[in-house]
């Protein structure tokens, strides 16, 4: 059957019926439905199971405020648990199921937990399931888990995709209620540039549903018209279907687009998150309304005043037939009489307050509605489904009910200003007595950058509670914002509207309110996760006094909803428990975002082949071509090995160490990191920052040089090259070139800004290829152009000149211990001059190796690796690199740090070779072990590997150590541990396996 | 999501575009330094609540680094200026006297 | 010279505006006094130009001269003058303390056209690209990695970014311009 | 005190809960105590704890400013492992793993706490050869860890993408007994049970001033008064800074805001914890079905509790490329805490330069899961006034003598 009341439905286009199925079933509704209306509309009231007894649970609102109607949607790559019916756009073709039950929504085990209900109170966990003590992770746990959790996992990669945006305003205005519209209209005015966005796809909030009357029309026509003024002003820009979600320090502010949920076949991006800097921000978020707290008030059918109202006006549905309103304020009475007005049935208007005088309640008597002054619910009847209420007494303890049938119960408790935004940033709460609900404190709003408030409120979201004072209030807020965002504004008129004239309302926070125990455990606070208000009163009375302890002690306010509904209710029966007043108590503290936004918007872009910026050499496509095996180096990718045919890793490397040690191997070494360092204040600049004396180092000549921090650990090596009297080129370890490039700015910048010294970082200005090996010298010589023979360049030294009719630089140097160039020519070249030299060298066995080859010859040379060696606690001199430090030098970074007593300890393990007896391969990080335990219980240890490998020019295990005393200890044999409790005997040798005399780097 | 104006430069940076560059106007003891005047500056920070003198560096951008005097309990920024200099400007430290009646100082 | 090649070797693509890399761009990196005599004859004379107000580009027939912070320069030129024009700055700079240092091969260049350009650089950078003025330049970050940009033309903005990483540029871009990401909010 | 037990539970349900007191006393502050320990978080209530357990010291008062566990204990990721690198960590962590496993029976208080297992994701060679290193040391440290294969994790968390692209899993190091633990509730429980041992817990009470003469502490100024004592703690996260000005000296310290996130609960999906060093994020999900994740701290000084986007986002980005199904599922709510950074990442558990003044505190991200480990410990510095050797290596001494305890060697950030 439908529920739908012709001629109603102000959002409806009844012209287009969209198809949709619930639970396998095909539902219909129109354009212009929420998935909650349709559902309704196809008399789907009941729409998903509690968190933790599994109750029955019927949609009670109608906005993001929702905690109960969530849905698993979708299918596949786009199935999305925990939907919120009430903030979905039905589009033809949505499929939805209903969450969190076995084996389905009308019959689910899990309600057991209802039935037992009374043994799981609040914290009742923290109490129990304690023995024996591998229960909790084996038996208990595992139950717990199962139960928990609402909507099912995803399972498949999401395929939409995903934006970032940053705009840049005056002022930003959250929230397109007629307060919004007016603020925004008021900042416009002033020039300022403005930014107006609404959660929903509609505009007009309330007072369009309310049929509030603004300068003597319906605000639905008023609004019209301001909207279309705003469209035409330049400098202000409307959206809808932007939630501003979260406020952050300096006007910052998330608005969490959805461009396509209800649209998905769309192609354009499924959500765009919007970073927006605001100088100020109005919030016009209107306010929601509370539930009553009486027993079985979360039967399905048993709703918001405002909720039914919406269904009604907006989507022309009847929730019920019978209607059946309980309020404290009068704003409930808007409900009677709407429904009334409808031709509905409201059997009666429940009014805890006595004598009820107000124009609305003078009108619902007009219309020949019963109202019961001075009455509460006591208890709600049904099941699934609500079928009467027992009326008692308000003030009495809930007996002698007399029982009113009917299928739906409409609740209002009062209305609470949405304050979070307001309050994300640390703007402070008042406590209004008039109305039982916390507002902002215009006095104390988040502070900017320089101090300013940026948050300004408007409308009921200031607390203006009725249509005249929120126009006014938000006008006010318009100007305001665009004044302190620097705007003179005009003296334009406030759009007119009367205020109706209310009578108090009665805070009732339990109904009734001497309500027993039995009654108080089924009057529910949290509709999701089952926080009742005999929850709170435990919590109380077991000394969790403090908001905080009772939000956490009962999980009040934790659900997907974060407490919209639950929290201020809660908050007062917690007063009440403790007999003091709510603002003592205080609230819990509000975080972002608003409503629960996608990760998939949050990561944005950075998604699959542009997650993470990944940089290439010049040479990085020939790589690829040639099947590398790639590792990351910082954000580099470089060839670790380039396996042939069927050739594992390993086969690989050892063949690429062979070749290039016995032919020629070519490395692509640009990512080694080259810096320029010019100035008459050079040399001085960089006897600071290496441990070495660089001034003193000859134009064209190379020396190696390490850098330390100023807490003297090895932070950097590389060689560095004179250009000329006041240039120098210092090479950095490969990712380390931005880093040492920042760390002379600093010095510069901030230490030594009277030295006459400019850094350029010219790395990626360059490609550089390590040719390498016997056959080096042939191959350059055949490429011609330069005298690359030892006399003219020898080791270490360094020349301009062409190669192959390429314009080089040539260094020679080596990090393998064979003879070697390192040679740099304009990246824009480097594929051409690599492709050049595998031409020229294929008669002399040119063959590419990668890091992992490096990495081996550097260690059969005894050749450090910055993080290898070091870790960030090594000095040089553990490594024996007091050669690299100057003793000349009365300072350079980390000198002084060097000389504290723990690191100038002759105690400190120090480097070594380390070669297993039986030729085996030490495992990496391996530990050497001592005699005995420490205090604490742990293996005594006198060294560890940093480097171990497979040589296979030596055919056996080599490896490098730091070992106590090591350096004395030579032919000494330790015991090496094991994970599995073995040991390995390794022998203490000199740390250079391979060329000791150093003769073949030298030919 | 903090901003800062760079003084070099006149942009008005946000947090992703610089580098935190901890406590400004430590003065650096090198060779021939005490234990204790060494630890002080490498490690020993006032870690205020309330106005912190800091470095920031315009990493994104023109790359300068600045110093800034920045409140850390509401993160209100007083001024950026250079970080060539010692001490912070006489006018700011004026401004934030004014702003911060009971604030002690900035040594 | 004639095997030199640019990153992308002028890749192009068409979303709602338009990506395209634009090969290879002469560039000089330029740091000294701004003030001093030398630094700034140096400077007409290799770029036609004078020194250009701070974040701001100066053009000339024979170059342009980009601001990139209170003590650095890029001059732009054509690549293949970039090293002999570099040569003649380091010559001139042989009395005062300034630096020139041909850069032009670790940078790539994009250029996005088409009245969405402005939006698809606010995907991606925290810039106010609303009020963002011709000629003025902006060094920030594009996502991930440093960048530099201006309004080269009405409808066009000219991006440099380091070398290595003009594939995620490239695909950034494209992921920001592809069509249905139209924001509308930039006109 | 009230025993908890499933009898005690049904007991009660039958009469609507009447019979239940509360979990620890609200009691006015006394004139002396024979120690005062200022900041009832873990840290501090646990440090009580031991006092009075260990050491039969119970005139203790523990002061807090807000309310008990209101700190970092609240605001953490509630992770619990101890497979560091350096011997002093792994001693202490491990010590504190180990007090975990029992501590709902020990305190009579179920803290769930949950031997999930932990793994840290090795995404590329340097991470391998770290975390073999880490487990080389472990092993002779008496913490249980491995190094696992990739397959092994692909069986262990089947919603992980290990094939990359950008950053393919290589392996992982494993500690099968690590886990986490129900935060608020280890709070509550050595609240309770130091509580019923007799000692004050005293919250909505400020320190303002520490007295002190001729270089020995005296005692506390607090908004409810002075408050006199023979030994002085201070274990207050987020204020050390602040305390120790108060008591006359400075600290190598910084406060900077550490952020975390929660996603909408979902069914079990997780059922480890993972951290992912590389690219920064780590990761469980809870008995109520959330995920909750940890990234990176801000780099500077902060107080707000409020951190910087940016860090949530690179964080969730990181995330979605290892778990490429949370793309769909949505952040909760987001918060930050703010946590004290020593100048070697490691925590600070010394005397100081003022007599019977101790502090413990820059456990930077590591706080939660040291928390009865550090209270031991700490107990032992109080009781003897000497460092027991739980806590030798963990003096303020290091700084002078070049002696770091520093963790980040083992490949990528501590969490």
């Amino acid at each position: 059957m439908s529920n739908r009341i012709d001629g109603m439905g102000r959002l409806l286009n009844r012209d287009t019926p969209v198809s949709f199925t619930f639970n396998g079933k095909t539902l219909s509704g129109y354009q212009g439905d929420t998935l909650a209306s349709a559902l309704l509309a196809n008399d789907q009231m009941l729409m998903g199971r509690s968190f933790k007894y599994h109750r029955a649970r019927g949609v009670v609102a109608s906005g993001a405020e929702e905690p109960n109607a969530l849905v698993n949607m979708g299918e596949g790559a786009r199935f999305e648990p925990n939907q919120r019916v009430t903030t979905t756009e039905l589009f033809d073709g949505l499929t939805a199921k209903s969450q969190n039950h076995w084996p389905n929504l009308n019959f689910d085990v899990g309600v057991i937990n209802n039935y037992v209900s009374k043994f799981l109170p609040a914290g009742f966990y923290y109490k129990t399931f304690m023995f024996p003590r591998f229960a909790w992770k084996h038996v208990f746990e595992p139950i717990v888990r199962h139960s928990a959790g609402l909507g099912k996992p995803p399972t498949e990669a999401d395929t939409d995709r995903y934006e970032h945006f940053y705009a840049f305003v005056d002022v930003l205005i959250v929230g397109g209620g007629i307060a919004g519209v007016q603020a925004a209209l008021a900042a416009g005015q002033s020039g300022a540039k403005v930014l107006l966005v609404e959660q929903t796809a509609h505009w007009g909030g309330r007072a369009v549903v309310d049929g509030a009357i603004i300068d003597g029309k319906p605000a639905e026509e008023w609004l019209i018209e301001t909207l279309q003024t705003l469209e035409n002003m330049d400098n202000v820009t409307i959206r809808t279907r932007i939630m501003g979600a979260g406020v952050y320090d300096h006007g910052y502010a998330l608005g969490y687009e959805r461009i396509t949920d209800h649209a998905p076949e769309t192609n354009a991006p499924r959500h765009r998150l919007w970073r927006i800097r605001a100088k100020q921000i109005i919030t016009a978020t209107g306010a929601i309304e509370r539930p009553l707290s009486f027993a079985g008030n979360d039967i399905p059918g048993v709703m918001l005043a405002s909720a039914v109202r919406d269904y009604l006006v907006n989507w022309g549905i009847a929730v019920g037939q019978r209607t059946v309103v309980v309020t404290n304020n009068d704003d409930g009475y808007r409900t009677a009489i709407a429904l009334k007005q409808a031709g509905l049935e409201v059997p009666a208007v429940i009014d805890v307050r006595e004598q009820v005088q107000s124009n609305l309640a003078k009108q619902a008597r007009a219309l020949g509605i019963e109202i019961r002054e001075g009455r509460a619910i006591a208890s709600v009847k049904g099941g699934k489904r609500v079928t009467g209420v027992g009326v008692s007494i308000m003030q009495g303890t809930g007996g002698a009910q007399e029982e009113i049938k009917c299928d739906c119960v409409a609740m209002s408790g009062g209305w609470s200003p949405v304050v979070h935004l307001w309050s994300h940033c640390g703007g402070k709460l008042n406590w209004i007595e008039e109305h039982a609900h916390f507002a902002p404190d215009p006095k104390r709003p988040p502070l900017g950058d320089e101090g300013q408030g940026f948050v300004i409120t408007a409308g009921i979201a200031s607390g203006a509670m009725e249509t005249g004072t929120v126009l006014q209030n938000a006008d006010a807020a318009g100007k305001s914002a665009a004044k302190a965002a620097g705007f003179a504004s005009k003296r334009t008129r406030v759009a007119k509207a009367d205020d109706v004239a209310t009578q108090v309302m009665l805070p009732a926070w339990i109904l009734p309110t001497n309500a027993l125990p039995e009654l108080r455990a089924k009057m529910w606070l949290d509709f999701q996760n089952d926080v009742k208000v005999s929850d709170i009163q435990l919590a109380a009375r077991e000394g969790y006094e403090s908001v905080e302890h009772t939000k956490r002690y009962t999980t009040l306010g934790m659900a997907t909803d974060q407490g919209k509904l639950s929290n201020i209710n809660g908050l007062a029966v917690l007063s009440d428990a403790l007999g003091q007043e709510i603002p003592q108590t205080g609230t819990t503290t509000f975080r972002p975002p608003y409503t629960p936004i996608s990760m998939g918007a949050i990561a944005g872009e950075a998604r699959g082949e542009i997650f993470q910026p990944l940089r290439q050499t010049p040479i990085h496509q020939w790589h690829v071509g040639h099947n590398a095996y790639m590792e990351p180096v910082g954000l580099w990718h470089r060839p670790y090995c380039y396996p042939r045919g069927e050739e594992t890793h390993q086969e690989a490397v050892t063949r690429e160490v062979n070749n290039t040690r016995q032919k020629l191997g070519l490395l692509d070494a640009s990512t080694l990191g080259k810096l320029i360092v010019k100035g008459p204040d050079a040399g001085k600049f960089l006897d600071m920052l290496y441990t070495n004396m660089m001034s003193n180092l000859k134009p064209g000549r190379c020396r190696y040089g390490l850098m330390c921090s100023e807490n003297g650990f090895l932070v950097d090596d590389g060689v560095v090259a004179r250009i000329d009297e006041d240039t120098f080129l210092c090479h950095t370890t490969s990712g380390g070139a931005e880093r040492i490039h920042g760390w002379m700015e600093e010095w510069l910048q901030t230490e030594w800004w009277d030295w006459q010294v400019y850094v350029a970082n010219v790395t990626e200005q360059f490609a550089q290829v390590a040719v390498v090996g016997p056959n080096a010298r042939k191959v350059l010589e055949k490429l011609g152009g330069m005298d690359v023979s030892k006399d003219a360049l020898s080791f270490m030294g360094w020349a301009d000149g062409i190669l192959g009719g390429f314009d080089v630089r040539v260094y020679r140097i080596s990090f393998s211990g064979e003879l070697s160039y390192e040679i740099a020519v304009p990246a824009s070249q480097g594929r051409a001059f690599w492709d050049a030299l595998h031409a020229a060298g294929a008669e002399f066995g040119a063959m590419a190796y990668g890091t992992e080859a490096l990495h081996i010859m550097r260690a059969e040379k005894g050749f450090i690796m910055i993080g290898d060696e070091t870790d960030g606690t090594i000095i040089p001199q553990d490594l024996g690199l007091n050669w690299a430090i100057s003793k000349k030098k009365d300072d350079f970074l980390g000198k002084r740090a060097q000389q504290r007593s723990h690191m100038a300890s002759k105690d400190r393990w120090q480097l070594v070779g380390l070669e297993t007896l039986d030729g085996s391969v030490l495992p990496d990080g391996a530990y050497a072990l001592a005699e005995g335990e420490n205090a604490n219980g742990q293996r005594n240890t006198q060294g560890r590997v940093t480097s171990t490998y497979h040589s296979p020019t030596l055919f056996r295990g080599i490896a490098m150590g730091l070992v106590l005393h090591g350096p004395d200890r030579m032919g000494e044999v330790i015991e090496f541990g094991n994970i599995d409790g073995t040991t390995i005997s390794a022998k203490i040798v000199d740390p250079v396996f391979y060329d000791k005399e150093g003769i073949k780097q030298n030919v | 999501m903090l901003i800062f104006e760079c003084p070099y430069c006149g942009v008005k940076a946000e947090e992703t575009e610089l580098h935190a560059g901890g406590e400004a106007h430590l003065t650096r003891h090198g060779a021939g330094a005490s234990d204790d005047d060494l630890k002080s500056y490498l490690f020993m920070r006032k870690n205020p609540k309330g106005v912190h003198f800091e470095r920031w560096q315009h990493a994104n951008g023109c790359g300068k680094w600045f110093h800034a005097a920045r409140c850390t309990m509401t993160l209100e920024v007083f001024g950026t200026y250079s970080a060539q200099t010692f001490e912070p400007p006489a006018e700011l430290v004026k401004k934030i006297k004014k702003k911060r009646p009971d604030w002690e100082g900035w040594t | 010279m004639s095997n030199a090649v640019s990153a992308l070797e002028g890749a192009s693509y068409q979303g709602f505006a338009q990506v395209r890399e634009m090969g290879l761009q002469g560039m000089i990196t330029l740091r000294g006094d701004f003030d001093n005599a030398i630094f700034k004859k140096t400077l007409k004379l290799i770029s036609g130009c004078n020194v250009p107000a701070l974040r701001e580009l100066n053009h000339s027939k024979s170059g342009t001269v980009v601001w990139m912070s209170p003590d650095e320069l890029l001059v732009l030129c054509a690549y293949d003058k970039a090293q002999v024009v570099t040569e003649k700055a380091v010559k001139q700079f042989a009395k005062t303390h300034s630096m020139a240092v041909n850069v032009s091969d670790a940078r790539a260049v994009f250029t996005i056209t088409g009245n969405g350009a402005r939006e698809v650089i606010a995907k991606l950078a925290p810039v106010d690209m609303a009020a963002f003025k011709k000629n003025e330049i902006r060094r920030t970050r594009l996502a991930q990695v440093p960048a530099a940009f201006w309004v080269s033309d009405d409808d066009q903005i000219t991006i440099v970014v380091f070398r290595s990483v003009a594939q995620y540029v490239f695909d950034l871009l494209k992921t920001a311009a592809a069509k249905g990401g139209e924001v509308g909010f930039i006109y | 005190m009230r025993r908890y037990s499933a009898f005690a539970v049904a007991r009660e349900a039958l009469r609507y809960n009447k019979g239940w007191g509360r979990a620890w006393r609200a009691p006015q502050p006394k004139k002396h105590y024979d120690v005062v320990i200022v900041g009832a978080g873990g840290h501090g209530l646990a440090t009580a704890y031991y006092l009075g357990k260990n050491f039969g010291i119970t005139n203790v008062a523990i002061l807090e400013k807000g309310w008990l566990g209101g700190g970092n204990t609240g605001r953490n990721t509630t992770i619990i492992r101890s497979n560091y690198l350096q011997d002093p960590s792994a001693a202490i962590y491990e010590k504190a793993r180990g007090l975990y496993e029992t501590m709902s029976q020990d305190l009579n208080m179920n803290v769930m706490f949950s031997p999930r297992g932990v793994m840290m994701l090795a995404q590329t060679q340097h991470e391998i050869r770290g975390f073999q290193r880490t487990a080389q040391a472990n092993a002779f440290q008496g913490v249980k860890t491995e190094f696992i294969s990739a397959q092994r994790v692909k069986q262990l968390v089947p919603i992980m993408n290990v094939d990359g692209p950008r950053y393919p899993v290589l392996g992982a190091l494993w500690q099968e007994r690590a886990g986490t633990a129900r935060h608020d509730a280890v709070a509550w429980a050595y609240a309770r049970a130091c509580s019923d041992m007799g000692m004050d817990i005293i919250q909505k009470c400020e320190v303002t001033a520490v007295n002190q003469s001729g270089g020995q502490v005296t005692g506390v100024e607090t908004t409810r008064g002075a408050i006199s004592c023979k030994k002085l703690a201070i274990l207050v996260a987020g204020n050390s800074g602040d305390l120790a000005r108060m008591a006359g000296f400075r600290l190598p310290m910084e406060s900077v805001a550490l952020q975390a996130l929660v996603s909408e609960p979902i069914k079990p999906c997780l059922d480890v914890v993972v951290m992912a060093n590389t690219v920064h994020g780590y990761i469980s999900q809870s008995d109520k079905g959330e995920f909750v994740i940890g990234g990176g701290t801000d780099m500077y000084n902060n107080y707000t509790q409020r951190g910087s986007f940016h860090h949530i986002e690179e964080t969730v980005r990181a995330l979605v490329e290892t778990f490429p199904m949370i793309s769909r599922m949505k952040m909760m709510r987001q918060w930050g805490g703010i946590v004290d950074v020593t100048g070697d990442r490691s925590p600070i558990i010394s005397k100081t330069p003022l007599g019977n003044c101790f502090i413990n505190g820059g456990w930077g991200t590591g706080g939660f899961k040291s928390i009865p480990g550090s209270g031991w410990g700490m107990a032992e510095l109080v009781a003897k006034g000497e460092h027991g050797p739980l806590t030798a290596e963990f003096g303020l001494d290091r700084f002078n003598e070049g002696r770091f305890i520093d963790e980040s060697v083992a490949a990528g950030v501590a969490h």
